[in-house]
C-alpha cells in the first residue's frame, strides 16, 4: 500500500495545559490529534507519580501533520514550550491515508 | 466538654492517615489507583457540599452566616500578602515562588476541612453546616492575591487573565462543593434522605481510604523533596499556627459557635493542594512545584491532620470559656 | 395518586443531572474519571438485574409477563423501521446514517429506565421486577433492524456477519443485566439480602454521581456538535414522545399496572447511547457519531430524564384512570 | 451444624463467580476496569484487616493464636518444599518454573480467605478474627522458600537480594492487612463502629463484584492459555486439595474451633495470585506465567471458591465430631 | 550493544475495533503487540474524550516487525484502514534483541 | 525555530520493574524520564490485559537523550534487557529545547 511521509509531534504537557496545545494544533489548522495519558515521570523539577488527585500530572498529546503545518505549530507553541517547560519531539513516519493530513 | 476529649490518634481516620505516612516512609508499593482517588475526592466534595446545604436548608442563614463569609473572603485575599512579606523577608524566596507559595496558605484543603468536621464532631463539637459555603469561596481568592503579588512590576500575558479568572472560579472543586451545597439547600432533608446512606454511612470509611492514599502520597514527595530548606520547613509549620489561631479567634469575635470558629481556623489554617497547585502550573509555570506542592502537602497537611485540628479544637473550647 | 406528586426538579437524582449540564456549559474542568464513571454503569446494572430477579423470584412469572416481553421485541424490532422512514423522508439523512440513528431509538437506556424506577417509586409507582428483562431483550433486536435497513442492496462484509451477532448479543450490558437478573432469581430474597447494602442503599446516591457524569458528557457533547440540524433536533425529541406514548398505550392494553405501562413507555422513548454507539462503530463506520449520539445522548437523554419520565407517568395514570 | 447447610451455589458470591466464568468462555466483552478492581482489592484487605483487628482487640491473644501463626508459617516455608518435589517428578518441570510454582502454593490468597469466611459464616462457622494475622505471615516466607529452591546452586543476582526482600515484606497486601489489622486493634470496638457502615455493610456486595472480575479473568486466561498439560492440570487441584485437608487437620490438633481450622485450612489449600506473580516477575522472570499464573488463577482458585471451601468446612465439621 | 533495524507500526483504533487488529498482527505472524490507551482526541468527526463509558474511546496498537512482515501487515489492514478510519504510522526504530521480531 | 537531533529511547518493562529501569536512567545521568500505561498485549509468552490487579501489567518508560547518553544506558540496561526479556527500541528526534539534554 502507498505511504506518504508526515511529522509526527509528540508534546508532554501539564494536563491543566492540553488545552491551550490543542487549541494551538486546531489554529494550525492539523486535521486532529489524541491525547494519551502519562502515570509518572522524572525532570529538573523532580519526581512525580500518580498526582491527578492534585491536577498536577502530564499528558503527551500527539499529532500528525505534514512538514509545513508542523513547523507552522512549533513556531506557535514556541513561548508556551520555553515558558511552560513543554517537551516536544518530531519525526518523519510513513502515514497510510496520508492526505487526510 | 473536656479538652482530653481529643482523641485524634485513636480514630481510624488519622491512623489510616499514618499508615499511609509509614508504608511511603518503608517504601512499600502500596498505591491507591489515581482514578480511584480522584473518585473518592469527588465523592467527598459532594458529599460535605450535600450535607452542608441540607443544614443551611434546615437552620435559614442569618447574619453570623455573612459574617463568617466576609471574614473567610478576607483571609483568603490577606492571608496571601502576609504570608508572601515572610517568605520574601525570612525565607529569601524570589518574587515568583514566594508569591506561588502564598497563594496556596491563602485558599483552603478541602480534606482538612472534612477531617475536622470528623474529629471535631467526634468530641461533640458539630460544626455549622454554611462553613461548607465559607470553605468554597475561601478557595479562589488566595489564587488571585498571589498571582498579583508575583507579577507586580510584571508584564502578564494578557490575552490569557480572562481565561485564568474562568478557570479559577469554574475549577472543579468549587463547582462541585457549591453545586452539591445548592443541591442540598434545594432537596432539603426530605430529598436528601433518599441519598443518605451513600453520602453518610459510607462518608467516614472513603474518608480513611483518602487519607491512606494522601499520606502515601505527602511522605513520598518528602522523601523525593530535593528544593526544601530549613526556613522554608519552619514557615510550612508556623503559618498553619499563626493562621489557624487568629482565624480561630476572629470566629470567636464574630460570634461563631465553639465548633464552627475551630473550623474557621482549620480553614485558615490549611493550605491548597488541589485547586491551587493547578492554577500555578497554568499561570506561574516558573514557580517550583517541589516547594510549594512539599510545603503545602508535605508539612502543612500532616501538621494539620495530626495536630492542628485538635490544637485549633481545644484553643476555641478555651477562647469561649473565658 | 395525584399528578401533582410528579416532583422531579426537587430530586437529587435530577439536580446533579442538571448540575452536570449547567458545568460543562460553564465550561469547568469538573470530571468523573472514566473508570469510575464505567465502574458506576456496571454496578447499576448488576443492581437494577439484582432487583428484578428477585421481584420475580417473589412474584412468579405468568402470561403479563410473557405479554410485555413480546411487546418489548417487537418495538425493539419494529420502531427502527418507523424512524428510518422519518429520518430519511423528514431529516433527508442518508441511508448509513439513517439506519445507525434508527436502531439507537429502538434500543433502551438502561439509565433512563433506572432513573425512571426511581422517580416513579418515589411518586409510589413501583415498576415490576419483569421489567428488567424486558429492558434486557430489547437492547439487541433494534441493532438488527437497524443495520439491516442501513445495509438494505448492499453486500456486507460477509465472514463478520456471525461475529458481529455474537458481539451483539453478548455485549457487556445485556450479559451483566440477565447474568444479575439470574442470580437475582436464584439466590431470592434471602441470597439477596446479603447483598443488599451495596446494591439497594448506596444505589440512589451512586445514580446521582452518574447522572452529574451523564449530564457533563452530554453537555459537552452538545456544544462540540457539529453535524446536527434543527431536523434531526426536533426529532430527538419527537421519536420519545411519540414512542413512549405509543409505549404506555400498549402497556395499558396488555393489562400492564400504572407503574409498569409507565416503565414500558419510558423503554420506548429511551435512546441507547452505550451498547448501540459501539456496535455501530464496528457495523457502519461510515456513520457518523457526530449525528447519532448527540441525538441520542444530548438531547434524547435529557429530555427523557427531565420531562419525559414525568410525562408518561402522568400519562398512565390518566390513562388507567380512563 | 448440619452438612448440609453448606450451600454455597446459592451465595450470591459464588453465582457472580460463575456468571464471570460463564461471560469470558462466551468471549463477552464484559469487564470490569482495572483501576476499579486494583480499588476493590485493597478495600477487601482493609475491611478483612480491620475485622480481624476489632476481633483481636475483642479476644485478646492467647495460646491458640501463636499455634495457629506458628502452623502459618510453618505450612508457608514447607508447602513449597513438598510442591517443589512434586512438580519436578511427575509434572517433569524445570527447576525455574518449579520454585516459582511452588512459590504460589506456599503463599495465600487473600480473596479465597475473604470468601471461606462469608461461606462459612453464613453456615454459622464464625472464623477467629487472628486468622487475618496468619494470612498476612503466610504471604512471603513461601517466596523465599520457593526462590531458593528455583536457584539452588545457581549464582543470584547478589546485589538485588536485599531489595528483593524488602520488596517481599513491604508488599501492598502484606502491609495493608497488618496495618488495617493493627489500626483495628488500636481503634478497638468503638473507633470501629465509625468506619463500620463503609467496611461491613458493603462488604459482600463488593466482593460479590470482585469475584465477578475474577471470573472474567481467569477464564480467559485459561482460554488463552498453551503452556499447560494434564498433569500440571491435576497438580493444580491436588495441591489444594492435599494441602486443605492437611491444614484442617493441624487446625483441628493445634486445638482450632471448627471454623477457625477450616480456614487454616483454606489458607494453606490456597494459591497466590497477585503478591507471588510480581515478586517472580522481578526475582525469576524466566519462569512462565503461562504455568504459575493459569495453574494459580484459572484452576485452584476456581477450585477453592466452588469446591474446596465447603469440602474444608465439612471435613472440619466432621473432624470436630469425631 | 547491537542493534537491528525494524519497523514500529502504530495504529489509533476504535476501542471495539482493537481485536481485529491484534488478530491481523497475529496473522502477519508478528511476535507481538502492546496496546496503550488514549484519553481523548479531535479529527473530521469532531472530538471525543473520556467516552470509554460509551464504548467510543479509541486505542494505540504498537507493534515492532520486520520490514516484511510490517508490509504484510499493512496490506491486510488496507480495507479496514479505509473503512473504519484507522490512523497508521510507522517508521524505523533501532531494537535491541532484535532476533526476536 | 531551532532544533536538534536527540535519541528517543521507549523500553517496553513490567511495571514492578519500572523502577529499575529509571534507576538506570538516572545513573546515565538522562536529565528524565516519563511513564506511560500499556493495557494489554501479546508476545512469546501469551496474551495479557488488564493484570494491574495481579501486579503484572506492563509499562512504557520513554527517555529523551543525547546519542552518547542512550549509548551508555542501553549498555547499562543489557543484563535486564535479556534476562527480563524487556524491549527496549531507539530512534532519533528533532527536539524543541535541545540544550536540556
Ligand atoms: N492528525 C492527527 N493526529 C493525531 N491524531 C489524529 C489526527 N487526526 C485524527 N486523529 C485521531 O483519530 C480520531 C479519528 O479521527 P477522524 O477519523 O479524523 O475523526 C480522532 O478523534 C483523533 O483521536
Ligand atoms: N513485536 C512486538 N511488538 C510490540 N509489543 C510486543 C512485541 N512483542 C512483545 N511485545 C510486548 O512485550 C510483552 C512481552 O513479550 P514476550 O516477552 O515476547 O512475552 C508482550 O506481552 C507485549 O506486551
Ligand atoms: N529527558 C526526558 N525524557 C523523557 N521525559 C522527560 C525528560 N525530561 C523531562 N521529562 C518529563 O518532563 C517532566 C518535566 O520535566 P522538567 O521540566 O525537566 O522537570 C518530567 O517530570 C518528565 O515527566
Ligand atoms: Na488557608
Ligand atoms: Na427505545
Ligand atoms: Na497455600
Amino acid at each position: 500500500m502507498e505511504t506518504v511521509i508526515r511529522k509526527r509531534i509528540e508534546i508532554l504537557v501539564d494536563t491543566p495545559l492540553v488545552r491551550r496545545v490543542t487549541d494551538a494544533i486546531d489554529r494550525a489548522e492539523i486535521t486532529g490529534w489524541s491525547v494519551l495519558p502519562v502515570t509518572s515521570g522524572s525532570g529538573r523539577d523532580g519526581r512525580w507519580r500518580e498526582e491527578r488527585v492534585m491536577g498536577t500530572d502530564k499528558s503527551l498529546v500527539l499529532s500528525i501533520a505534514s512538514a509545513e503545518k508542523a513547523e507552522v505549530l512549533v513556531d506557535a507553541l514556541a513561548p508556551l514550550l520555553t515558558s511552560h517547560g513543554l517537551l516536544l519531539t518530531m519525526w518523519n513516519v510513513e502515514v497510510i491515508r496520508g492526505e487526510r493530513f | 466538654m473536656e479538652v482530653s476529649a481529643f482523641a485524634p490518634f485513636a480514630s481510624p481516620v488519622i491512623l489510616f492517615f499514618l499508615l499511609g505516612l509509614l508504608a511511603s516512609a518503608l517504601r512499600s508499593d502500596l498505591a491507591i489507583p489515581e482514578a480511584i482517588a480522584k473518585g473518592m475526592s469527588l465523592y467527598l466534595m459532594a458529599a460535605i457540599g450535600l450535607k452542608g446545604g441540607v443544614a443551611v436548608a434546615k437552620s435559614g442563614v442569618n447574619a453570623e452566616v455573612a459574617a463568617a463569609l466576609l471574614a473567610g473572603l478576607t483571609f483568603s485575599f490577606l492571608i496571601p500578602v502576609l504570608a508572601y512579606a515572610v517568605l520574601r523577608g525570612f525565607a529569601k524566596l524570589d518574587q515568583t515562588n514566594a508569591g506561588a507559595v502564598a497563594a496556596h496558605y491563602g485558599s483552603v484543603s478541602v480534606v482538612t476541612f472534612v477531617t475536622a468536621n470528623e474529629l471535631l464532631g467526634a468530641s461533640g463539637l458539630v460544626v455549622a453546616g454554611f462553613m461548607v459555603a465559607v470553605l468554597a469561596v475561601m478557595e479562589t481568592p488566595a489564587i488571585l492575591s498571589g498571582l498579583m503579588l508575583a507579577r507586580r512590576g510584571q508584564n502578564g500575558e494578557g490575552q490569557s487573565r480572562g481565561e485564568l479568572l474562568r478557570e479559577v472560579f469554574l475549577n472543579a472543586s468549587v463547582v462541585l462543593l457549591l453545586g452539591s451545597f445548592a443541591i442540598g439547600l434545594i432537596a432539603g432533608p426530605k430529598g436528601y434522605s433518599e441519598v443518605q446512606p451513600l453520602f453518610e454511612s459510607g462518608f467516614k470509611g472513603v474518608l480513611c481510604l483518602f487519607l491512606l492514599d494522601m499520606g502515601l502520597i505527602a511522605a513520598r514527595r518528602l522523601i523525593d523533596a530535593r528544593a526544601l530548606n530549613l526556613r522554608l520547613v519552619i514557615l510550612a509549620i508556623a503559618f498553619p499556627l499563626f493562621n489557624g489561631l487568629l482565624g480561630v479567634m476572629v470566629g470567636n469575635l464574630i460570634g461563631l459557635d465553639v465548633a464552627t470558629a475551630a473550623a474557621l481556623g482549620v480553614l485558615c489554617a490549611s493550605a491548597s493542594y488541589i485547586a491551587v497547585p493547578a492554577a500555578m502550573r497554568l499561570a506561574l509555570p516558573q514557580a517550583d512545584p517541589g516547594i510549594y506542592l512539599t510545603m503545602s502537602l508535605s508539612i502543612t497537611f500532616p501538621f494539620n491532620i495530626l495536630i492542628g485540628i485538635s490544637l485549633f479544637g481545644e484553643f476555641s473550647v478555651w477562647l469561649s470559656a473565658h
